[in-house]
């Protein structure tokens, strides 16, 4: 494909997931009941030829850089971040097969709306300009309110979407609005120019008004906004009810996917962009702790497992944000290194455990307690070793790989000197380990007589999910990572 | 290649057993590998350099190259031995059985707790170190949550969060100090001069995650449950294995690491140890159920354990790892036979025991022997080391090694209490259905009762390869710090180093 | 006034046999452990006389062996025999080689213990056929053998200390022998317990002794005796003296004794009458060149020798229980040798043991050979006239007798108990110059009460008429031969036994005194308040006393029973007490044991434990689950809270970046 | 009289204003229609601080992004309105503080 123009060919992970979007729409339009089956298919090998198409961009030697007029920039960085979308994509599709088998619901348009998502995330992350950024967060965004939303019948679902969804323009209002002032002070809206200007500008008043001042509250804005998609307290009070109403597998998507694109482009603006001494590493900090803390204290008092996960999927929004305060000071490369590290081992153990109860949660998701799980350890060993690893993962323990992606970021803080945020932090994961180790006993409590869980069955996909993301929780932290 | 064999065969075992067939060839397939494991490991002290006193069997492989972490292990004379008690150890654990049902997973847990034992204990590189000792946590977490007693949930949770909290703490210290070093080579950081408060707090961290796993006195919380749900097997390697990385830990890293605030320290830990052995043994002297009775007595030995490390002169050292040794080797042996009552009769209430000398006479005579031992009879395993310890105790503090003394004495009342319970007095109905030892229990405890005679009658044997690297490796570090004007400039030498990587970051 | 000059001119001779001594017995404990243990597992069925002719076999060797060595030895009595047999500890400076020294004090201790064993092996064989644990006792006595010689052979400390524990807990097992019946195990464990409580005091000796000296070696000890001020050498010597009181039974650790009788007769014969009650003598006869730099102590060892003799004397006047009486008299004999030592005529207190031994033991097998014949009976209140039906048991317990009343001069006791006397009274004391007398009087008295009981038990037991049940009567017969014959020899022997001290003031040769004086001269302080020519009047006072004592009880318990009678309603409330044993037990468990339960249940179980370590957990667990409840507040449910959150975080961010 | 030029800054403080109404309507109305348009005004709000800043920097970009954003919010309006009707017919009402089934 070397004959095709470098700008296509850098960017054909959008294009194949663009065609899977087209193709599969028409196939919804025209197929019969049992043409629904190869929907998944369709959508699996079109995901899979993007991650290929990755890849290949990752063997190569020497990224293309800025394309379409800087409008994209196709980097290390990107890449691997597109990979990691895809990869939460592709894992969302093969549990979301047995899932909408199960409850009865298989559409064509549900697996368009993943890759259409997916689209938006790969612009999302290879945006190296404003607009770009705004388009693939929205096209990201409105997908992601439908899936949401996609148990139309069911209340639950539809008001974590009208939820999601209310918040989500609020917030996107306060980004546009940020933008809009950044552009205004600097004139561009592309982030290295941004950047120039910044270093220009930061400290010296131009023609009579202090552009620092615009910078700042332009800056804040954009928190809010990128804020609220990463879920950061306090723009967090979608997450937990969006995770908690929304259909597992959907969940898994938008806490694994939609969270690694923004933190993507998040960690690259506030490295990239703002990664120069300013008042907001302070508001970061802040940010951190109180997500952080708020996080693993609410999912300390859950009994109901997808919910308790919705609020460890906040606590570890605030981990990462450790990382990002930290990016002041510490090389750009290594901060964005450590942050993809943790998006990806975290896309690998909360869609894998947001899988998993999809599986064990039954007709309905009528089983989502802690109760309803006990002694499934006895009686399906495997899928409860499978948790326990998640468990382990999430709790940050050796050897799993949760471990050193909790590693990094915390070393990008304790290298800046912020010892007290690393306390916090390590303190914070001592809380957490709490509750994930109470949902691993539970599996191996006595089980009552009555319950057993033959009636769950593991599909060839669901397995291969499963043992996907099992075996990125155990190794993903011996490899050599690409950048 | 020996060392990495001594982790990976292990873990391999463990794997192959996790995924083996016949639920009921899992045990022997264990069995198999771990005795494997041991007679390579007999290669160690074969091979042992004993006029080096520095790290042998050396290997070095990258593993996160970008970070500068590496797969750096080695062995001295201070690890030898618990390696080599380890490993002699899982065997008769994995014989002894207890897996009650789902064989394979238990047996799978053992291998793998004895990988990451091993690991942390030849480990050079303080990254390696930290995965392996976390990494222990896990199959522990098992061990007693499926396969332990009524609330072995509790115990559990308990237990891992108590370790946890400490290791956490250890971490935050690690991030600094590699960060201040820029490297995770053990022999670099011990090298490294680390200012007072550094020191100090570095100090706290990692004494705080060793000296739960010992655990110290006011650090045992979790001792208790842990000790008595637990699995017998289980047990054995909580109080004769994962205990001892405690006191490892510190000999390794916390003193020589930071020599001064150790030095500083030392006084407070000594009292505390004091203290927790005056305490495990009255708590113990309280107890109804003989589990807990050991449990408190594990507390009590530590306690003097400790005692000897910190007094930094090499006598109470070379006591302390003998002890180490040695308190492992009895322990397991009561522990096991703990288990094997258990199994005859499925109680650890004293009440429910009585005259069993009687019908179980061979059980009752190796539990006394290895009680002797236990309560320090010279001429058996605990005397050498206790004896080394109050002595070098006496000149480091008086008072203290004439309070540790009364240990002494309360180890007999407990002891023969437990004894006189349990195997002594009426017989009752019941029990003339009772068997003795099979020839398979009693194949598995004689080595132990051997190794409590041989260290008893002959300590030198295990003392002398131990010298060099305890005189090299803790007590040289111990002596006085550079000058003030070396550590500025050393200081100096950092901040340049910093700005440097600040700019060559960008 | 002391001879310090310092004799570094020992010449060692090296020996390559002396562990023979010791290893015999430990071979018999492992055969005969192990032959037990596979015929417990039905592996193989063992006759009784094999363990029987291993255990007397292993014993009677050792003796020979010992006995061997010990005419060579007498050569050359200056030059002691040692033999390195492996070097033990090694760690810095801490230094313990596992070596044997056969000297004057340890060649008579170990004749004098394996020839004693050795007869009580042989009668064992007798007493305790047919029991189910034949093996097993013998094994441990065995083993109680091989620790004793390892004692007294010890070189040093920590080797002796090796010996001192085994003897220790081969009396556990042994006290305990019968465990199935709870109260011998509980006395078991008590003898055991009271030991450790002593035991303690002999670490922290050795603890003292190391800091000081570096050594545990008693020779180097011995050459480096300058590093000992008399503060530090008081202060060990006090550890060392306590220990030794919880091994020989005197106050304030005596009360396990008596207890101890609940073990097999034979046991309490060998253990707790001949050899281990006797180490914590032969312990401060081992160290005398400490003791004397230490004259506190030496005084104390004296009062509370002559205080627990007198103690137990009277307690014993009041005992019914055969062996009990026995029991008392050992302690109050053992209080004899402590003042022998205590007045550091270290010599007098060795002949004494030596003597006491051999009679004691003949008591103590006698009185287990009347048990026998009683098919188990032990209250002499139910016996009586037994002269006739068992002769040649009687004719023993009266050899015995005669040797410990010291009524029949030369015989037994009368030479070692009479010199002891001699040397109380003549050794002046520095620190109390009225002391001499005042220990010589309580001594005295205590020989009167001596005779006074001991003659009440004869008299009770073999004279009058029998006063025991029916069926007993019936069952009445004499031991058989391989009880009795031994105890006749030992009676005899107990008769003998005190020539080899015969005093020289009588024109004796005291052999055993010249034999061990060389060792002990230096620490020996000069008895020279009277002229030696008083001694054979002395002699006549004490044995004036001794027939005293035998006539009044022969008086009041044979021709006068009613005097008895009267005697104890006059002093009712004396009888009372000494019932009551003083109420010492009682008082022990309302005080010690009662204050250590407490502060194991209340400071340990409750403040530490509980309180510290458990409760504040606790709270802190309480305190963060308290914050998660409040945390789940955050989420109302309602989107429009939500969204306020958005604004008020824009706001917050807002103040935070522009401030 | 004169007639004060209406310079950037009104415009900039008009859009302001207007952000500021929208986020009191969103904050304050319980009907979910008048908090859609609550942010539709926000919208556009910024879209007139875009066009402003083009006109100030005289450069095109401001005027894209307010196309580009006119056009979203259209497809947000519709999503937006297509949950509500799904709401409407579970539960029908459009009071938001009626759907609080998700909540602790």
């Amino acid at each position: 494909m070397t004959c095709l123009p470098l700008e296509l060919t850098a960017l054909l992970p959008l294009w194949f997931v663009v065609a899977g979007v087209v193709v599969l729409l028409l196939l919804e339009m025209f197929s019969k009941e049992e043409g629904r089956k190869v929907l998944p298919i369709i959508a699996l090998t079109f995901l899979v030829l993007a991650l290929g198409a990755d890849f290949s961009l990752l063997s190569r030697q020497g990224m293309p850089g800025a394309l379409f007029n800087r409008s994209v920039v196709i980097d290390l960085y990107s890449v691997t971040l597109q990979a990691i979308c895809l990869l939460s994509a592709l894992l969302t599709v093969l549990f979301s097969s047995a899932y909408l088998k199960r409850e009865k619901a298989v559409t064509g348009e549900y697996y368009a709306l993943i890759l259409l998502a997916a689209a938006g995330m790969i612009v999302l992350v290879s945006a190296s300009e404003f607009l770009t950024l705004f388009v693939g967060l929205e096209l990201m965004s409105i997908a992601g309110y439908i899936l949401a939303g996609y148990l139309r019948i069911k209340e639950r679902s539809t008001e974590a979407a009208l939820k999601y969804f209310l918040n989500g323009v609020f917030s996107s209002a306060f980004l546009l609005y940020g933008i809009a002032i950044l552009y205004g002070v600097s004139g561009t809206t592309h982030f290295p120019d941004l950047r120039l200007f910044l270093e220009k500008n930061m400290n010296a008043s131009v023609m009579g008004f202090n552009p620092a001042v615009f910078v700042q509250l332009g800056a804040a804005l954009l928190l809010a906004g990128l804020g609220f998609k990463v879920a950061l307290v306090p723009f967090h009070g979608w997450a937990p009810d969006v995770y908690d109403g929304s259909i597992a597998p959907v969940s898994a998507f938008l806490s694994t996917g939609v969270k690694a694109a923004a933190f993507g482009i998040f960690a690259r603006l506030f490295t990239e962009v703002f990664g120069i001494p300013g008042s907001w590493t302070a508001a970061l900090c802040v940010l951190a702790v109180l997500t952080m803390t708020l996080g693993n204290l609410s999912a300390l008092g859950q009994s109901n497992l997808k919910r308790l996960l919705a609020y460890s999927s906040v606590a570890h929004a605030g981990y990462l944000a450790v990382g990002l305060a930290a990016a002041v000071g510490n090389p750009a490369d290594s901060v964005e290194r450590a942050v993809a590290f943790y998006l990806l081992v975290y896309t690998f153990m909360t869609a894998g455990t947001f899988g998993w109860i999809a599986w064990a949660s039954g007709e309905g998701e009528s089983q989502t307690n802690f109760e309803d799980y006990r002694g499934l350890g006895y009686r399906r060993p495997w899928m409860g070793v499978a948790l326990a690893i998640f468990m382990f993962s999430l709790a940050g323990m050796t050897p799993t790989a949760g471990f050193f992606g909790k590693y990094f970021l915390f070393k990008l803080a304790m290298d800046n000197g912020m010892i007290w945020l690393t306390v916090v932090a390590v303190l914070n994961s001592f809380i957490s380990a709490y509750y994930y180790l109470r949902v691993i006993a539970i599996l191996y409590l006595k089980p009552e007589e009555n319950r057993s869980f033959a009636s769950l069955p593991v599909s060839v996909g669901l397995f291969f999910a499963f043992f996907l993301c099992v075996l990125g929780t155990l190794v993903t932290g011996f490899l050599k990572f690409p950048f | 290649m020996t060392l990495s064999l001594l982790i990976g065969l292990p873990l391999v075992g463990a794997i192959l057993v996790g995924f083996f067939p016949w639920e009921k060839a899992a045990k022997a397939l264990a069995f198999l590998v771990s005795l494997t494991v041991f007679i390579f490991s007999l290669q160690l002290y074969l091979q042992f350099d004993l006029s080096n006193a520095g790290f042998q069997f050396k290997e070095l492989y990258d593993l996160v190259p970008n970070l500068g972490i590496h797969y750096a292990v080695g062995i001295d004379g201070i690890s030898l031995w618990l390696i080599l008690l380890t490993t002699f150890l899982v065997p008769l654990v994995t014989l002894a059985g207890f897996g009650a049902f789902s064989q394979r997973g238990y047996y799978a847990c053992i291998l793998l707790l004895e990988s990451a034992v091993i690991g942390t204990l030849v480990s050079t590189d303080l990254f390696l170190f930290y995965v392996f000792w976390e990494m222990m946590l896990i199959p522990a977490f098992f061990l007693i949550g499926i396969w332990g007693g009524e609330n072995r949930v509790k115990a559990t949770i308990k237990f891992v969060l108590y370790t946890m909290l400490g290791s956490l703490l250890m971490l935050v210290a690690l991030l600094y100090i590699t960060h201040e070093v820029k490297s995770f080579d053990y022999s670099k950081i011990v090298d490294h001069f680390f200012a007072e408060d550094t020191q100090f707090w570095c100090f706290l961290a990692f004494a705080l995650a060793f000296l739960i796993k010992v655990p110290l006195f006011p650090f045992h919380g979790w001792l208790p449950e842990a000790y008595v749900e637990a699995p017998a097997g289980g047990t054995v390697l909580l109080s004769a294995v994962m205990a001892k990385l405690g006191v490892y830990g510190l000999l390794r890293f916390c003193i020589p690491l930071f020599p001064d605030a150790a030095k500083a320290f030392a006084p407070w830990i000594m009292i505390l140890a004091v203290v927790g052995v005056l305490h495990g043994a009255l708590m113990a002297t309280l107890q109804t159920n003989f589990k807990k009775i050991l449990a408190y007595s594990s507390l009590s030995h530590m306690g003097m354990i400790l005692l000897g490390v910190f007094t930094f002169s090499l006598t109470g050292l070379q006591g302390g790892v003998l002890q180490m040794v040695s308190h492992g080797v009895y322990m397991a042996g009561l522990f096991l036979l703990v288990g094997m009552l258990y199994e005859r009769r499925p109680s650890y209430e004293m009440s429910n025991f009585g005259g069993w000398a009687k019908t179980t006479p061979v059980l009752a005579t190796l539990f006394l022997l290895l009680m002797a031992a236990a309560l320090g009879m010279p001429g058996l395993a605990g005397f050498v080391g206790e004896i080394l310890i109050l002595v070098s105790a006496y000149k480091a503090n008086t008072v203290l090694a004439l309070l540790a003394i009364s240990g002494f004495v309360l180890s007999a009342w407990y002891f023969f209490y437990l004894y006189g319970k349990v195997f002594l007095g009426p017989t009752n109905k019941k029990q003339n259905t009772v068997l003795d030892l099979s020839a398979r229990e009693i194949a598995l405890l004689l080595p132990l009762a051997t190794a409590v005679l041989w260290i008893g009658l002959s300590p030198n044997f295990f003392l002398r390869p131990m010298e060099k690297s305890l005189q090299a490796n803790v007590i040289e570090r111990l002596k006085p710090a550079p000058a003030m004007t070396d550590f500025a400039a050393n200081q100096r030498h950092l901040q340049e180093e910093m700005e440097k990587d600040k700019k060559g970051g960008r | 006034m002391l001879k310090l000059e310092n004799f570094q001119d020992v010449i060692y001779i090296h020996s390559d046999w002396l562990w023979l001594i010791v290893a015999l017995p430990l071979l018999g404990a492992v055969i005969n452990g192990l032959l037990t243990l596979l015929a417990a597992r039905k592996v193989l069925t063992v006759k009784p006389w094999v363990y029987a002719a291993v255990a007397c076999g292993a014993a009677i060797a050792s003796f020979i062996v010992s006995w061997e060595m010990f005419l060579h030895f007498k050569q050359t009595p200056d030059s002691p025999w040692v033999q390195e047999l492996f070097n033990w500890i090694e760690s810095g400076s801490f230094h313990v080689s596992f070596n044997l020294e056969l000297n004057s004090l340890s060649g008579v201790m170990v004749i004098f213990i394996t020839f004693l064993s050795s007869i009580i092996h042989l009668y064992s064989a007798g007493y305790m056929k047919g029991d189910k644990g034949f093996g097993r006792y013998f094994a441990y006595l065995n083993l109680f053998l091989f620790s004793m010689l390892v004692l007294v052979l010890a070189q040093d400390l920590l080797v002796l200390f090796l010996g001192w524990e085994g003897v220790g807990f081969c009396s556990y097992l042994l006290i305990g022998f019968w465990f199935e019946d709870g109260v011998n195990a509980e006395a078991g464990k008590k003898a055991i317990i009271l030991n450790r409580i002593g035991d303690a005091g002999f670490i922290a000796a050795l603890l003292m002794v190391f800091a000081l000296a570096g050594t545990f070696n008693f020779n180097d000890l011995l050459s480096h005796k300058q590093v000992f001020t008399e503060a530090t050498a008081t202060i060990i010597c006090l550890c060392f003296l306590f220990a030794a009181t919880g091994k020989s039974a005197q106050i304030p650790l005596y009360v396990w004794l008596p207890e101890a009788m609940a073990g097999p007769t034979p046991v309490s014969a060998l253990i707790h009458a001949a050899t281990m009650v006797t180490a914590g003598v032969y312990l401060i006869a081992r160290l005398h060149f400490l003791y004397v730099l230490a004259p506190w102590v030496s005084t104390l060892i004296a009062v509370i020798g002559v205080l627990t003799a007198l103690f137990a004397a009277t307690i014993a006047l009041v005992q019914n229980d055969i062996k009990k009486v026995l029991a008392y008299s050992t302690i109050s004999q053992l209080g004899y040798m402590f003042l022998g030592v205590g007045v550091t005529s270290y010599e007098a207190g060795i002949f004494h043991l030596i003597t006491h031994g051999f009679f004691k033991a003949c008591l103590f097998l006698a009185a287990g050979s009347v048990i026998h014949s009683l098919s188990g009976e032990q209250d002499i209140r139910k016996m009586g006239g037994l002269l006739k039906h068992i002769p040649v048991t009687s004719l023993a317990f009266l050899m015995g007798w005669i040797a410990i009343t010291g009524i029949l001069p030369t015989c037994g006791g009368f030479f070692s108990k009479d010199e002891i006397l001699w040397k109380a009274l003549t050794t002046p004391n520095s620190i109390f110059p009225i002391l001499p007398q005042i220990l010589y009087f309580v001594g005295l008295m205590t020989s009167f009460l001596t005779s006074f009981y001991m003659t009440r038990l004869v008299i009770l037991v073999f004279f009058g008429n029998y006063r025991g049940d029916h069926e007993v009567y019936e069952h009445l017969h004499e031991s058989p031969r391989i009880m009795t014959w031994p105890v006749l020899l030992l009676g005899l022997l107990s008769l003998g036994i005190g020539w080899i001290g015969v005093p020289v003031a009588i024109g004796g040769a005291d052999e055993l005194g010249r034999f061990l004086d060389p060792l002990f001269h230096l620490s020996t302080l000069e008895s020279d308040a009277l002229p030696r020519s008083l001694e054979p009047m002395l002699m006549l006072v004490s044995f004036a006393v001794a027939f005293l004592g035998v006539t009044v009880a022969w008086y009041v318990y044979s021709f006068k029973p009613s005097v008895s009678k009267n005697l104890t309603l006059m002093f009712a409330g004396v009888k009372k007490v000494l019932d009551g044993k003083y109420f010492i037990d009682e008082f022990y468990n309302d005080t010690v044991v009662r204050l250590a339960r407490a502060v194991a249940r209340w400071v340990s179980g409750w403040v530490i434990e509980t309180l510290l370590v458990n409760r504040l957990v606790e709270w802190a667990v309480k305190g963060i689950s308290k914050a998660a409840q409040a945390a789940k507040q955050v989420q109302v449910g309602f989107v429009r809270v939500y969204l306020a959150y958005v604004a008020a975080g824009a706001a917050l961010l807002i103040y935070l970046l522009l401030h | 009289m004169e007639l004060y030029p209406i310079t950037p800054n009104h415009y900039l403080a008009l859009s302001a204003v207007l952000f500021t109404i929208g986020i009191a309507g969103v904050l304050t109305r319980k009907n979910v229609f008048m908090t859609l348009m609550s942010l539709e005004l926000m919208l556009n709000a910024v879209n007139l601080s875009f066009i402003t800043f083009a006109k100030v920097n005289s450069d095109l970009t401001g005027h894209v992004f307010v196309l580009f954003v006119v056009s979203i919010a259209a497809a947000e309006a519709c999503v937006g309105l297509a949950i509500v009707i799904a709401l409407f017919r579970l539960k029908e009402t459009v009071n938001l503080d009626m759907f609080k089934s998700l909540k602790n």
